[in-house]
């Protein structure tokens, strides 16, 4: 019996074998919800107590961006890794990976819904940025409507595609967590703490981080979807288009 | 049983399918689905304990936010692996084995 | 300024990753004073740290100024320090190296675009996992760190490495979930991310007790234990070397890391012995079977990582024997504390000087062929140097550091009684001659070899010096030990109190 | 040095000129080229010891008298004396060493290999006179083991096959010698230890074996040396090889180098060892009677001679076999037993010595004469005739022996008396057999190869003499009946009985090969060895190879095990599977 | 004084480790500049030697104390046992060097080879030089790994394997030593090295411990000491050039396990508490079978230096012999076996390099008639056969003789029979040599004698040997003056007991 074959027996065997596996950890898991014990309510206390220092009034907001705002920062991170990370996979940023096949951008009807649909778009990203404050938004959600509205862009074919990987592109996307990263070490040189806003320009500095993390998530979150669906045009001409990229 | 003993359970079990479906799907896109199912019931179970006591807890929402963009982040990463590998490969799956006799 | 130089630990996180940013976003101009200037803020970083910690004792920093439990909380003591320095160590040798490891070319000169910013990511997100005290930090650092691996990973184009990093981080997602789900648990039943906090509030129970598995199930595949550790060795053996070197030297410990934080932090309240048992049950699986498939290996880097994954073992025997020293004698439990860390030190710096000296041989010969590296002794003196030395630690023989190690661990499980880790552990050693001397002794070989390319001598130098500071770690445990012992809970204390 | 020097008196200064100029001629001789140079003065090598050895014999009470020579650097601090009681040895050891050296010179003017001749001659002599002085134990052991191994290369110096194989054999039963009596020693000295057990081990006395044990393995030691019957093998196969001159000494001087052993090291006079001394007497009785036959059979005449020394031993070692059963009559014997050696000494060194000449020179005329009579004299006086030498050593034996009040004393003075009918036997066949020793006129000699001869020839007269004076108060020595006719009667048996058998000697081949016993010890030998000679590959090379190779069989299938294991292990679910079911042992163990 | 006190004993490491080093950095065709390195190493560590004998016999201390482990210091120091082993080290590294600079000419890999020939004696010297297990383990492994290289210089396949074997083996050996360490210090803390041990004060609950742990100790250092049944590397790694093998067998690798059983009986157990343990018996039966067993298996080579390595495997056993026979007569003779087995072993290796180098023989049964065409190397080789097979005066009687003292004042009077037996063997094996090589007729032509001059082989060869020869009569013939290896001996026991 060649190995290969062994293998795709014992794949069998253990699929199976795996069932029972599971369904022990599920009964597991199961009982450990039921027996997890009421919550001591501590933590939204201490939220809402020092609500008034965050220099915001939505909780979730204060929390995200003030109290572990740490989290957020580093979750840029993320992202920002993400992006590159997706670009690396394709370093010439010659051809995505997956092939959409666009509409002509010459298309009327297109052209007019876009022209009505993005500028909305932006206006609702930066009213959810202005929300986040106090109430539920803020720069994830608003980073959201951008980032959608550049795949609009991209999937109709009037973004150059792929994504341009132009140093402004690259600015865009690492500018959100550099300013944030920045923000957060110029802190520690006036308070000694990271993120330790001054209790008085807290408000507004969060209000310009999340308005700079707005547009990089969005370009984020664009790119990786530009650096995943690799845009084939089959038209003539547009050849120079796919061509475009950054230096 | 509570309601959040149901999103808690619905949760987790959400949790235990998606690993099994990681387990036991060739299909990369499948196992990245199974894990995004995952995830899903991991957040599903931290919304669900949010909810509990009396007053509305922020902070797992902040988690959840923060999960899913990391979420989100690393399955674009997988999809265009997986998308690259298949480029490369000519096959949607991971070889099985992946250990080849040396 | 004031505020600046007393907070160093910082600039620990911020430098590499605002250099990463800079990296991403201006490409090629300017790198070379970019990386430098990072490599050194994170030295200058790294001393004044040590130096704060030597001052101060241990410290915490809340970040944001909001305490516990409502903010994230950095913990900076000895063992943090000691992880801390390990990483820049390696993180500076490893950049130093890079910067010779891309030539010139233009597909050389892609990958270094991406390198550079994933890899001061990566180096960031370390020293991020190693400062905080906050389960739910660590899920965000280790995604972050994760992540950056696999992407440096895939720089390397080979099918194997695709597959490789595949694996990986398929494999890290998921144990990030298990972890995830864990710290969900916990979150639902003590209220708090601190571990401070959790640690005051810890009692045994069923959802603890869960929590605890499924973190320490997460944080194992991350560790890359045996039995899961079946992603490691095409991921770390496929990449480029310095991200191989990077991958074994610091990746794998971050997960041990936070389990032994947790460990000593928790569970000296909640655990059972059994479950350490089991832990050190799986340690020595992955010894025997770890050093046994680098046996059979015929490529190098393979070899060098299956010795990651032997390695990555004794590491986890450390658990067992803590808890004997907590049922007995102090001092033993001390004595594995002392030791398992400095096989994290030990393990970190030879491994990255194999791995960036298999690089080198790889530059010069063109493929990791065991058997390309017949003669190479005379035409990579340097090189070979660094193999040897390194693998002197590895084996654990005097004056490696790894010695140092493993005259603890053996201490620590002789004195309590405990056998059979004892056997393992020198098996372990026995079968690291085994593979190792696989490569040397093909080095020695006499066969004329034609070099393909020369490799630039900086990068031999890089390597040759991590081996020679893994020697120096094993000369005198000292200096470590003065840092490890700042802040070192008392249940692990005992023997660095000894310290004169 | 000088300080040195100026700290010795003149006494030790001549000792120390005894020892040290046969070494110092030997160094010299290493030197590339010089050998052949110095192979001329080795006789002069010998020569300060006779003077020494004669004014220590009559001067006891003047400066050269009783010297004491200790120099503690020296291996395990040696120490050295010459007095009363060696300078007999010395004295007629000295004279022989002279003679066959001055022999030697003519006899092996040719030899292309006479240089290393010289060199081992000389250190043999060194080792024959060191052993003779020594008077610590490591000194005595060392000098008896420089002369052992320096002979070996007088026994194989033509190189030739049989040279070869008796130097082996010689070689052989040295070192089993050596090793006996190392043994001995060493077992030896503990009784004598002091309770630190690090004081330094003074002089030979010390050693004296104090049980039988001990007495057997000095027994046995030094019997191989002595030609003790049984370990005699090498006498007769090395004497007939060896150059003659180098035969001379080994049967002359070197022999007795056992008996000296002996009388050191055997507690004599102290205690009673009935059972070993019965068995030396027994041997020694039987090894004179049963060389005497074989010997009888030989073809050589130097083979004849060697026997002929065995048989002689024989009864040297009979005379110590006495000593050691009886205690009280040591101080009869002893000297009895010394001017037995030295008559033996000079008879023997002058027969083998003819065996030389008769090839040398073209014996005509007076040369003839002179010759034959001179051979027919030593025989006689071997034998015991009265009025030679011989008869008044065995007289001397005799008489000791009679003071024993054993129960055997008649039966042993009887088969003393009549070994003397052996003696005769052999005597005959060695001038019948060295009637055929031809003139070799390649290695012609000038006349003066006869003056060592005729010196010895005095020796034989004189020498005994001047021992016996020495030993001996004279009036003793007068009224031994060494002119007694008695002693007739066993040369005419001796005679009689070598006219019957005579006519199945003429052969060419000897009926009992020389060594006689050696063809048992090297099938024994043989016989052993081939259970420890390897088959193909050596043993453990076999076994490591074979560990080897059942450890690859071993690994093979361990081999492939690991590798579907870790392939299996790469596989999602069977790795979903590991991690789920550590997942439960961990939920299972946590509780 | 005193501060340099402190610090002569690293600097006698360092002389021959930065050699070792500059070597290693020089290019392989710096021949003159490494040539002078290495003899002026040599030299300077002869004298630093010469001066810790002479401070040591004028009761200075010389100690270095290197902080290691909280508890643990690396510790060089000097006392009588590391004089003796460090004064034969460090004289015959500087003969071995002079032969191996002639030896080695214009052969490839030199560069290396005098490299981790530094390091390898830097090795010994610290094995002699420390002053307790930790710091002894480090030399020790430092040792094994140091050889290795030069044990698969030519780097064919056989002394690849010979290399792998030698490495299962003392790596082996060295786990072991390991585990008593760990386990030694777990019940009785961290010490040094001292006179008449340290172990006899713990309570006699540990002792069933203690006589597992001598015998791990044992075994591991045996390993190295090619005691029987773990031998199998010593023959095998005759592959190697014969400076190594003269290094292997007289100095490095061979003496340092014998060195290290003297130490584990005498400085850590003492050799009055191991005797009440009843653990030296054992032993003693080991090494005299051992004895037997590399005389029996080295009669039956024809192989020159196969011969010579199963003579070193029956000769080493010697230095064991001597150190389990409970009493200090024995303790005597197996110290001044450790010294003068190497001076004549070593002698026995340069003699069969030359050989092989100058005539290319290397089987006993070719040597006919070398003696002549190489007066001096066979004279040499002669006169060290003979010293091992105990011939007196030479160094060999010296030691069989106290050997010989100690098994009858420790009651073992069968001791004597394997001595005895031993000896008979070495003759038979060793006499055939001189036998073959003096007295038979060559039955070949040699080729020219070597260009140079007037010396049978090039002086470096040649001189080597010779020296040792000297030595092996010297060291034998005024063994009773007080600079000898005896008297040395003595002293040391003297402070054992």
């Amino acid at each position: 019996m060649s190995l290969r074959r062994k293998h795709r027996r014992w794949y069998r065997v253990s699929r199976w074998a795996l069932l029972p596996v599971f369904i022990a950890l599920a009964v597991v898991l199961v009982q450990t919800v039921l027996s997890t014990a009421p919550a001591n309510g501590e933590l939204p206390r201490l939220v809402d107590e020092e609500m008034s220092a965050s220099g915001v009034l939505h909780p979730l907001t204060a929390v995200l961006l003030n109290f572990r705002g740490y989290d957020t920062l580093l979750e840029i991170g993320v992202l920002l890794v993400a992006v590159i990370a997706v670009w690396s996979l394709d370093a010439s940023g010659k051809s995505g990976h997956l092939r959409l096949r666009l509409p002509s951008p010459n298309n009327a009807a297109l052209r007019v819904d876009l022209s009505i649909i993005l500028p909305l778009m932006v206006l609702m990203a930066g009213y959810m940025v202005w929300i986040g404050s106090y109430r539920p938004g803020g720069a994830f959600q608003s980073g959201a409507i951008l980032g959608a509205a550049a795949v609009t862009l991209i999937s109709s074919g009037m973004l150059p595609a792929p994504f341009g990987r132009s140093r402004r592109t690259r600015l865009a996307l690492a500018g959100g967590f550099s300013f944030f990263m920045t923000v957060a070490i110029l802190t520690v040189l006036f308070k000694g703490r990271l993120l330790n806003y001054p209790m008085a320009w807290a408000g507004t500095m969060i209000l310009l981080i999340e308005t700079l993390l707005a547009v990089s998530i969005g370009a984020a979150l664009a790119a990786l979807f530009a650096g995943v669906a690799g845009i084939k045009v089959d038209e003539p001409g547009s050849p120079s288009r796919r061509e475009e990229r950054g230096p | 049983m509570t309601v959040v003993s149901i999103y808690g359970i619905t949760g987790v079990l959400l949790f235990v399918m998606g690993v099994f479906g990681l387990m036991t799907q060739p299909h990369l896109l499948k196992k990245l689905l199974s894990l995004n199912i995952a995830s899903a019931g991991v957040f599903l179970l931290m919304v669900a304990l949010a909810y509990r006591g009396d007053k509305l807890d922020p902070v797992p929402h902040a988690l959840v936010l923060t999960g899913i963009v990391i979420s989100v982040s690393a399955t674009a990463y997988a999809v265009a692996l997986a998308a690259r590998l298949q480029k490369i490969t000519g096959s949607p799956t991971l070889e099985e084995p992946a250990v080849d006799e040396p | 300024m004031i505020p600046v130089l007393q907070q160093p630990e910082t600039w620990l996180v911020a430098i590499p990753a605002l250099g990463a940013a800079t990296t991403f976003a201006f490409r090629e101009q300017g790198r070379r004073g970019v990386v430098s200037f990072v490599l050194a803020g994170i030295a200058i970083s790294t001393a004044m740290t040590f130096a704060k910690l030597l001052l101060r004792g241990p410290y915490s920093h809340s970040i944001g100024g909001w305490v516990a439990p409502l903010g994230i909380t950095w913990q900076i003591d000895g063992l943090a320090a000691a992880m801390i320095l390990l990483t820049s160590l390696v993180g500076v040798m490893i950049s130093r190296y890079a910067l010779e490891y891309f030539g010139s070319s233009a597909e050389e000169q892609r990958q270094a675009a991406y390198f550079w910013p994933l890899w001061f990511f990566l180096l960031s997100g370390l020293y991020a996992i190693f400062l905080t005290a906050d389960i739910f930090n660590w899920y965000v650092t280790l995604e972050l760190s994760g992540l950056a691996a696999v992407g440096l990973i895939t720089l390397s184009e080979k099918p194997q490495a695709l597959t490789g990093s595949m694996r990986y981080l398929l494999i890290a997602l998921c144990a990030s979930l298990f972890y995830l789900l864990g710290v969900v648990f916990l979150y639902g039943e003590y209220g708090s991310l601190d571990l401070t906090t959790l640690a005051a509030r810890i009692q045994p129970g069923s959802v603890t007790q869960v929590a605890l598995a499924l973190m320490t199930i997460g944080l194992i595949a991350k560790a890359a234990l045996f039995p899961l550790h079946f992603w490691l060795p095409p991921a770390h053996a496929n990449a480029p070397s310095p991200v191989s070197a990077a991958l074994s030297a610091l990746v794998v410990k971050a997960g041990f890391y936070i389990l032994l934080r947790l460990q000593l932090v928790l569970w000296p309240v909640v655990s059972t012995r059994y479950l350490a048992i089991g832990l050190g049950a799986l340690g020595a699986a992955a010894i025997l079977w770890g050093s046994a498939q680098a046996i059979r290996q015929s490529r190098l880097k393979l070899l060098i990582a299956y010795s990651t994954v032997a390695q990555i073992g004794y590491l986890f025997i450390m658990f067992p024997l803590l808890h004997a020293g907590w049922a007995g004698d102090p001092l033993w439990a001390s004595y594995a504390w002392a030791g398992g860390v400095y096989q994290a030190l030990s393990h970190g710096l030879a491994k990255a000087a194999l791995f960036l000296a298999a690089g080198v041989v790889i530059h010069a010969v063109g493929d990791d062929r065991l058997d390309s590296l017949r003669g190479l002794g005379e035409k990579l003196p340097l090189t070979a140097t660094a193999m040897a030395l390194a693998g002197i630690s590895l084996m654990g023989i005097p004056p490696g550091a790894g010695f140092i190690a493993k005259w603890l661990l053996l201490s620590a499980s002789v004195a309590s009684g405990q056998w059979g880790w004892a056997v393992v552990m020198i098996l372990g050693g026995l079968m690291a001659v085994g593979y190792l001397f696989r490569v040397y002794r093909r080095l020695l070989t006499a066969r004329d070899v034609p070099v393909l390319h020369q490799p630039p001598r900086r990068m031999e130098a890089v390597a040759l010096t991590l081996a020679i500071l893994s020697l120096v770690f094993g000369l005198s445990s000292y200096p470590l030990f003065y840092l490890l012992r700042i802040g070192a809970p008392a249940s692990v204390g005992l023997y660095l109190e000894g310290l004169p | 040095m000088s300080a040195m020097l100026s700290t010795l008196d003149p006494g030790q200064i001549l000792l120390a000129t005894v020892l040290l100029l046969p070494v110092l001629l030997l160094v010299i001789a290493l030197v590339p080229g010089m050998a052949d140079r110095i192979f001329g003065l080795a006789p002069i090598a010998a020569l300060p010891a006779i003077p020494a050895a004669l004014w220590a014999l009559f001067f006891p009470d003047s400066p050269f008298g009783a010297i004491e020579l200790n120099v503690s650097a020296l291996v395990l601090g040696a120490r050295f004396a010459l007095d009363l009681g060696n300078a007999p040895w010395l004295f007629f050891t000295a004279l022989l060493w002279c003679c066959a050296g001055w022999f030697g010179r003519y006899y092996l003017a040719h030899d292309e290999r006479r240089g290393r001749y010289g060199g081992f001659f000389l250190g043999a002599m060194a080792g024959n006179f060191g052993l003779i002085l020594a008077r610590d134990p490591a000194m005595f052991f060392t000098c008896f083991a420089v002369m052992s191994f320096m002979s070996y290369g007088l026994v194989i110096h033509d190189g030739r096959p049989a040279s070869m194989v008796a130097g082996r054999v010689y070689l052989g039963m040295a070192v089993l010698g050596e090793v006996l009596q190392f043994a001995g020693l060493v077992l030896a000295i503990f009784p004598n230890l002091g309770t630190s057990g690090l004081e330094n081990f003074q002089t030979l006395e010390h050693f004296r074996a104090s049980d039988p044990w001990v007495a057997g393995l000095f027994i046995a030691g030094f019997g191989v040396k002595a030609g003790l019957l049984g370990l005699h093998v090498w006498l007769p196969m090395a004497h007939p090889v060896a150059p003659t001159p180098a035969s001379a000494v080994l049967s002359g001087a070197m022999i007795k180098a056992g008996l000296i052993g002996w009388m050191h090291l055997l507690p004599l006079g102290l205690d009673a060892f009935p059972v070993l001394g019965g068995l030396m007497i027994t041997l020694g009785l039987a090894g004179a009677y049963l060389a005497a036959v074989i010997g009888c059979l030989q073809t050589h005449p130097k083979a004849v001679l060697a026997y002929s020394s065995v048989s002689q031993m024989g009864l040297m070692t009979t005379g110590i076999g006495i000593a050691l059963t009886a205690p009280y009559l040591v101080t009869a014997l002893i000297p009895a037993i010394v001017l037995y050696a030295s008559h033996h000494a000079f008879a023997k060194c002058l027969l083998f010595l003819s065996v030389g000449l008769k090839s040398v020179r073209n014996l005509t005329g007076w040369e003839r004469v002179v010759f034959w009579s001179g051979n027919s004299f030593a025989a006689l006086a071997l034998i015991g005739a009265p009025f030679t030498s011989g008869a008044l050593a065995k007289a001397a034996l005799k008489d000791a022996v009679g003071r024993a009040g054993l129960p055997s004393e008649a039966t042993i003075i009887t088969l003393l008396t009549f070994a003397a009918a052996g003696t005769t036997l052999l005597m005959l066949r060695y001038l019948f057999t060295l009637r055929t020793i031809a003139y070799d006129e390649h290695h012609a000699s000038p006349v003066g190869v006869w003056q060592p001869w005729l010196v010895l020839l005095t020796g034989i007269i004189v020498g005994p003499l001047i021992v016996a004076l020495g030993v001996f108060d004279h009036a003793h020595l007068g009224s031994l009946p060494f002119a007694a006719l008695k002693g007739v009667i066993p040369m005419v048996i001796g005679a009689a009985g070598y006219g019957l058998v005579r006519r199945w000697l003429n052969g060419e081949t000897p009926i009992i090969p020389a060594g006689d016993l050696y063809r048992l010890y090297a099938a024994t030998g043989r016989v052993i060895g081939a259970a420890f000679r390897p088959r193909t590959q050596t043993g453990a090379a076999a076994a490591t190879s074979g560990i080897a190779d059942g450890f690859r069989r071993f690994m093979q299938p361990v081999s492939r095990a690991l590798a579907q294991g870790e392939q299996a292990l790469s596989v999602w679910s069977i790795s979903g599977l590991a991690a789920g079911a550590v997942a439960l042992i961990l939920f299972w163990l946590a509780q | 004084m005193t501060s340099l006190d402190a610090w002569i004993p690293l600097l006698v490491l360092l002389t021959s480790f930065v050699t070792g080093v500059i070597i290693l950095a020089l290019g392989e065709h710096r021949v003159a500049a490494r040539t002078a390195l290495n003899l002026i190493g040599a030299v300077a560590k002869m004298g630093l030697v010469a001066m810790m004998l002479w401070g040591v016999f004028h009761g200075h201390e010389y100690q270095t104390r290197i902080p290691f482990l909280p508890g643990f210091d690396l510790v060089l120091r000097a006392d009588g046992m590391t004089v003796l082993f460090s004064t034969l080290s460090a004289g015959l590294w500087l003969l071995t060097t002079i032969y191996a600079i002639g030896y080695l000419e214009n052969s490839p890999f030199r560069r290396r080879f005098f490299g981790y020939f530094s390091f390898c004696v830097t090795a010994t010297m610290g094995v002699s030089l420390a002053g307790n297990l930790v710091t002894f383990f480090l030399f020790y492994e430092m040792l094994t790994l140091t050889t290795y290289p030069l044990v698969v210089h030519r780097g064919n396949e056989k002394s690849i394997k010979a290399g792998t074997l030698y490495l299962a083996y003392t790596l082996g050996g060295s786990a072991l030593f390991l585990v008593g360490m760990v386990w030694l210090y777990s019940i009785a803390g961290a010490f040094d090295f001292t006179e008449t041990g340290v172990l006899s004060a713990l309570p006699s609950s540990t002792h069933g411990s203690l006589v597992i742990i001598f015998f791990l100790f044992m075994l591991g250092a045996g390993v190295k000491a090619a005691l029987f049944p773990l031998h199998a590397w010593l023959p095998s790694a005759m592959v190697a050039p014969a400076p190594v093998s003269a290094l292997l067998h007289a100095v490095a690798v061979v003496k340092a396990g014998a060195f290290g059983m003297v130490r584990i009986v005498y400085d850590v157990f003492g050799i009055e508490f191991a005797e009440t343990l009843q653990v030296l018996t054992p032993f003693m039966i080991m090494a005299s079978f051992t004895i037997l067993y590399g005389s029996a298996r080295a009669l039956v080579q024809d192989d020159f230096k196969k011969r010579l390595a199963f003579s070193t495997v029956s000769q080493v056993s010697y230095i064991l012999l001597g150190i389990t026979l409970f009493g200090p007569l024995g303790t005597v003779g197996g110290l001044v076996h450790l010294v003068h087995q190497g001076v004549m072993k070593i002698t026995m290796f340069f003699a069969a390099g030359n050989i092989a180098e100058t005539l290319h023989l290397h089987k006993i049964s070719e040597l006919k008639g070398v003696g002549r065409r190489m007066p001096l190397t066979m004279g040499a080789f002669s006169i060290a056969a003979l010293g091992m097979i105990g011939v007196p005066p030479l160094a060999g009687f010296i030691s069989k003789w106290y050997l010989g003292l100690g098994a009858v004042e420790s009651g073992n009077n069968w001791v004597l029979l394997v001595l005895a037996a031993s000896s008979l063997l070495n003759a038979a094996y060793f006499l055939p040599i001189l036998r073959v090589a003096w007295f038979e007729r060559p039955d070949r032509v040699w080729e020219e004698r070597h260009a140079r001059g007037w010396l049978e082989a090039s002086w470096w060869l040649v001189i080597p040997p010779v020296v040792t020869a000297l030595l092996t009569v010297l060291v034998g013939l005024f063994a009773g003056s007080d600079y000898s290896p005896l008297q040395w001996a003595l002293l040391i026991t003297g402070r054992e007991y």
